[in-house]
């Protein structure tokens, strides 16, 4: 059988999830889903159903209250699937850092693949960011998040339970870590 | 032999057909669309990813409605009664109803209710066109209908009604009401998923070949004229969609019921008196 | 048996931008009930701008409380500090800032009619006006340096200045805009499927408005005259010729409407206002720190925001209260949905054109 | 915009009075914390198609009282009243917890203590 | 509904309005709000921009080989996110010497994926310098 695995970056369906941002990035979802920058010609659909998405988009700091849907959805979708972050609360908290009721950025819930920049993050970074997420989503395994696989994966060598405890990489460009 | 060919690979050319209306839509609305062969892109995708079963039943259920289509779409190639097509039909439309109504989504319940309230509305039309048919050529049998000469003329108002069945089947504005993504996320089809959804996703491409297949049944042995019917009817459909919304569902029953019941009578009432 | 069934929408729905949940309860498809939670946006903004942000960096911080009018929440708070200041900028400034915030308002009214359009199920108007929309994003990124949060407001006047390229080529988009709005018009009035999808439905009486206090477009359209512009002397708006829009019907075919005529009046007046441009400074300093109280309210592309901030002399504020407009429309929302269709609720809901992240901050 | 004292008892009678549904309308509930354990509650209201005309009715209170509602007089209150009982943690007549935090979320957001 | 017949047919033979982005790329304007540049030379350590930058997104933690610059008496190190910042500019307009030591290019920001720890590098920075005020 030939392989189906290069067929996953030319059929990516998104699913979209507002978890308490400004609405800024979302209505650039909606823009990049327009005329001018069409994001279908990547074969792109908003499907609004978690059981049918491959690339996660989230766009918010995460919220107390939405944290809960935003793991649900995220479980929800099937494997191979990446999330992207979108807009600079969603990386990292943004502007909204530090308030009471909100977790810094979506990192703290479910692990990102490819972070987005800007205030608000514009369709032209957008499509950047999803380019980016079909390379992610070809390399990605099938089987990746079965329970088993997930715990050997995290506490190997480089996995994200010891990456979590070493040292860091933005912001220091010339660091050796 | 050709018509085995044909039957297996119908749903590849549904699929090119769907892949070709995409672009077709996407040129309509003034963007550049995707690849032409996107939907098999999709299917592979599809049948490489993850799938989740709610019960067994549900996914039984949907591979038994992609089943049945596929063998209504090889009946009408291989040239059977055509009241058999419909009933069978009927059937592939049943199932994928009790899908729906078989898991617990609200959403999903609602789209099989309004399934079945489409099929309620579009089924009397289609059973009206096969007796058309046999009146004009006396015969249920798709291979003697293919072989007599067009009856357009003769049958138009029931052409007028069943164009009224094709966007509710093919799930086009305005009779988009089962599928209506906006309100119900796809109806039925919300519960599916990886190679299940896949299946269902394919049945959309079949509905395409059965649409189209009775379509050219107008035309009769005149394959000119069932060509041009098809490619009229095609882009006639797909500008329809998109300079309509969505209308309710019970405005699809009324105007569908109402319209295309009336039509559909008075050409049988004319063709047995006149 | 129970003979009702509970429809959810939300908290995560195709026909949602925003996470808010719906829950109705329908009989056969009609709403007989409804039961919201607007919450989950709650980002404690109110609080950070007593605790963390000293007062000249908030007019940031506030901009984010909403992207769609990012712009009348830092004009709000901005105008409350100039209150309190005791400063007054100069006519360009203001002439600017007025030019902006409609220009936003042109923006923010074609997404909430091109979402009203995807929600009724009419896919090719959605891409027209996104598409047509793009011509008022190309001018606003270059007249402030990005798409949709513009810091382009400051304390004492405005960040840029305005070339006169850059005035030409808002006229020319503007008048390109002109054109398509017209032929959008005659779709709303005309199509057959939208006036079965939008007349009559989601319908507001006049009285019920009052009684609601319904605000913005939502109010204007049932024949309630409530436009702050019309309120305020704080910007010359009658000066640029400004003219409230009412409707009478108070479905979403009339919000539509009031709408697209807000659209050709903040058209005009931006073009009123490129024409007769005062020269001078668009920044003025202004000294002190703010002290005392002050309520500022403004006309967001949503209806009235309200800002209330108290300051007690030093560079942290003592309270800032942001009163925004779907805030204040919810019970009017919640009284529109009982008794419709749920097939019409994604679009009666996006013709309130909600906003979530303003709601709860 | 003209400020009234009003005593939390009289209140709901003032607003009564004064309310009239075709003139003004409620802008929105206002809360203020003064101390670690006070606060003043304010009533906003302007009027319709009039040059920036507003009144508020305002009470100093404490945290412990409980401050009368006034939906059956204006329904879009509820909602106001609702956001004052999560941020303030105050009590208001047959208004719940939940509107933002959790309902039994014992935060106090704007009441001028720490979380 | 008759004229947005027409009109999807008429679009049918037009070009579409589509611009081919990741194969062409979109010329930024000149005033366009990207990343904020930096000259280390230049700067004279008043740290007014990481005061005024509402999210954070500057700081100046002390390392141990500080960027040799006489200004810089406590040794200290410019680092800049540009996940955490919202592109205001308040920070160029904060500091004494704009397009020199601090500056607002026109350069779009550019796409991190899991390895680049944007959130969680920058969260060890804020605790470095928590540590040292």
């Amino acid at each position: 059988m030939f392989d189906l695995k290069k067929y996953r970056k030319k059929s990516p369906w998104i699913l979209h999830y507002n978890a308490g941002s400004c609405n800024g990035c979302d209505i650039e979802i909606l823009a990049s889903l327009s005329p001018k920058y069409d994001l279908e010609r990547f074969g792109v659909i908003n499907t609004g159903n978690p059981k049918q998405s491959d690339i996660f988009l989230v766009t918010g700091p995460v919220t107390y209250r939405s944290r809960e849907r935003l793991v649900e959805l995220y479980t929800q979708m099937p494997e191979p699937k990446v999330v992207i972050a979108v807009g600079s609360c969603t990386c990292t908290g943004g502007v909204f850092r530090d308030m009471y009721n909100v977790e810094d950025g979506i990192d703290r819930y479910i692990p990102v693949d490819v972070y987005i920049a800007g205030c608000a993050a514009s369709p032209e970074l957008i499509i950047d960011g999803i380019v980016k997420a079909l390379e992610i989503l070809e390399q990605k395994s099938k089987e990746m998040e079965k329970p088993h696989k997930l715990f050997r994966e995290a506490t190997s060598e480089g996995g994200i339970v010891n990456r979590r405890h070493s040292a860091l990489k933005v912001g220091e460009i010339d660091e050796e870590n | 032999m050709i018509e085995s060919i044909f039957i297996i690979i119908a749903p590849i050319i549904g699929g090119l057909l769907y892949g070709f209306e995409r672009v077709v839509r996407a040129r309509m609305q003034n963007r550049q669309g995707p690849p032409l062969l996107q939907p098999f892109y999709d299917m592979f995708k599809l049948i490489d990813k993850q799938a989740f079963i709610v019960n067994p039943y549900h996914t039984i259920l949907g591979v038994m409605h992609f089943i049945t289509l596929w063998i209504v779409v090889a009946f009408i190639i291989m040239g059977q009664n055509l009241l058999y097509v419909i009933f069978l039909h009927l059937l592939s439309s049943i199932f994928l109803i009790l899908a729906g109504f078989s898991v617990k989504s609200v959403y999903s319940h609602i789209g099989s209710n309004r399934e079945l309230l489409a099929a309620l509305a579009y089924e009397p039309i289609l059973i009206m066109m096969a007796v058309g048919f046999f009146m004009v050529n006396g015969s249920f049998d798709i291979a003697v209908i293919r072989e007599h000469g067009a009856s357009i003329v003769s049958l138009f108002l029931l052409f007028l009604a069943y164009l009224m069945v094709i966007p509710i089947k093919l799930k086009k504005s305005p009779f988009d009401a089962t599928e209506a993504h906006q309100e119900i996320v796809g109806g039925v089809e919300i519960e599916f998923s990886g190679i299940f959804f896949e299946f269902l996703y394919m049945a959309k491409w079949l509905e395409y070949i059965f649409v189209y297949l009775l379509l050219m049944l107008f035309a009769g042995d005149n394959i000119l004229l069932g060509i041009g019917l098809f490619i009229g009817v095609f882009l006639l459909v797909n500008l329809v969609d998109n300079a309509t919304a969505r209308i309710k569902m019970k405005h699809l029953i009324t105007i569908v019921l109402g319209l295309g019941l009336t039509l559909g009578i008075c050409n049988l009432i004319g063709l047995a008196y006149v | 048996m129970k003979k009702t069934i509970n429809i959810p929408l939300g908290s995560q729905h195709i026909s949602l931008l925003e996470p808010v949940r719906f829950k109705f309860e329908c009989e056969n498809e009609k709403i007989i009930s409804v039961d919201s939670d607007v919450g989950f946006v709650h980002r404690g903004i109110e609080r950070a701008c007593t605790t963390k942000f000293k007062f000249d960096a908030i007019g940031y911080v506030v901009a984010r409380v909403c992207g769609l009018c990012a712009i009348t929440h830092s004009l709000s708070y901005t105008a409350a500090i100039e209150k309190l200041l005791g400063g007054e900028i100069t006519k360009k400034a203001k002439y600017l800032r007025i030019l902006l915030l409609e220009l936003d308002r042109v923006h923010s009214h074609m997404l909430c009619l091109s979402h009203t359009c995807e929600n009724a199920g009419f896919e090719a108007m959605f891409m027209r006006i996104m598409g047509d929309r793009e011509l008022v994003m190309e001018i606003q990124e270059l007249l402030t340096g990005n798409r949709v949060q513009f810091d382009y407001i400051n304390i004492g006047g405005v960040n840029r200045d305005i070339s006169s390229e850059v005035a030409q080529k808002i006229v020319n988009n503007l008048y390109e805009v002109k054109q398509r709005v017209l032929g959008y018009m005659d779709e709303f009035t005309n199509n057959w499927s939208l006036s079965l999808k939008f007349k009559t439905i989601g319908a507001l009486s006049l009285d019920d408005a009052y009684r609601l206090n319904a605000i913005g477009p939502l109010a204007r359209a049932s024949g309630l005259n409530i436009d702050v512009r019309n309120e305020i002397g704080y910007l010359p708006f009658s000066e640029v010729g400004f003219v409230m829009q009412t409707h009478s019907e108070g479905d979403i075919n009339a919000r539509n409407i009031v709408r697209l005529n807000e659209i050709l009046n903040s058209i005009l007046m931006c073009e009123n206002i490129l024409s007769g441009l005062p020269e001078g400074e668009i920044f003025t300093k202004l000294k002190g720190k703010p002290n005392g109280e002050a309520v500022v309210r403004f006309e967001a592309p949503r209806g009235e925001l309200m800002y209330y901030v108290k300051g007690n002399g030093s560079a942290m504020l003592d309270r800032v209260r942001i009163k925004t407009p779907t805030f204040a429309s919810i019970p009017a929302f919640s009284h529109i949905f009982v008794g419709e269709n749920y097939a019409d609720a994604p679009a009666i809901l996006a013709s309130f054109d909600p906003c979530l992240s303003c709601t709860a901050k | 915009m003209k400020k009234i004292k009003v005593s939390l008892e009289s209140v709901r009678d003032e607003i009564k009075s004064f309310y009239d549904y075709k003139q003004w309308h409620l802008l929105t509930l206002n809360g203020l914390a003064l101390a670690e354990n006070k606060m003043e509650v304010q009533w906003i209201f302007s009027k319709y198609e009039a040059m920036d005309e507003i009144v508020v009715y305002y009470t100093e209170i404490e945290n412990t009282e409980t401050i009368p509602s006034i939906v059956d007089m204006i329904p879009s209150a509820i909602i106001s009243q609702r956001e004052i009982v999560d941020m303030f943690g105050v009590k208001v007549d047959g208004s719940e917890k939940g509107l933002y935090l959790d309902e039994d979320s014992m935060q106090r957001p704007l009441s001028g203590c720490s979380i | 509904m008759f004229t947005s017949f027409a009109k999807a047919f008429t679009n049918l033979f037009k070009k579409p309005q589509t611009i081919d982005y990741p194969l062409t790329p979109i010329v930024k304007d000149r005033d366009y709000r990207g990343l904020i540049g930096y000259g280390e030379e230049a700067c004279i350590y008043c740290l007014k921009c990481e005061k005024a930058c509402p999210p954070g997104a500057i700081l100046f933690v002390p390392v141990e080989n500080p960027p040799e610059n006489k200004q810089n008496k406590k040794g200290l190190k410019y680092h800049y996110n540009p996940y955490l910042c919202i592109y205001c500019s308040e920070c160029v307009r904060a500091c004494p010497k704009p397009d020199e030591a601090l500056w607002q290019s026109n350069k779009k920001p550019e796409v991190a994926v899991m390895d680049d720890r944007v959130n969680e590098g920058w969260f060890e920075l804020e605790k470095l310098k928590k540590q040292n005020d």
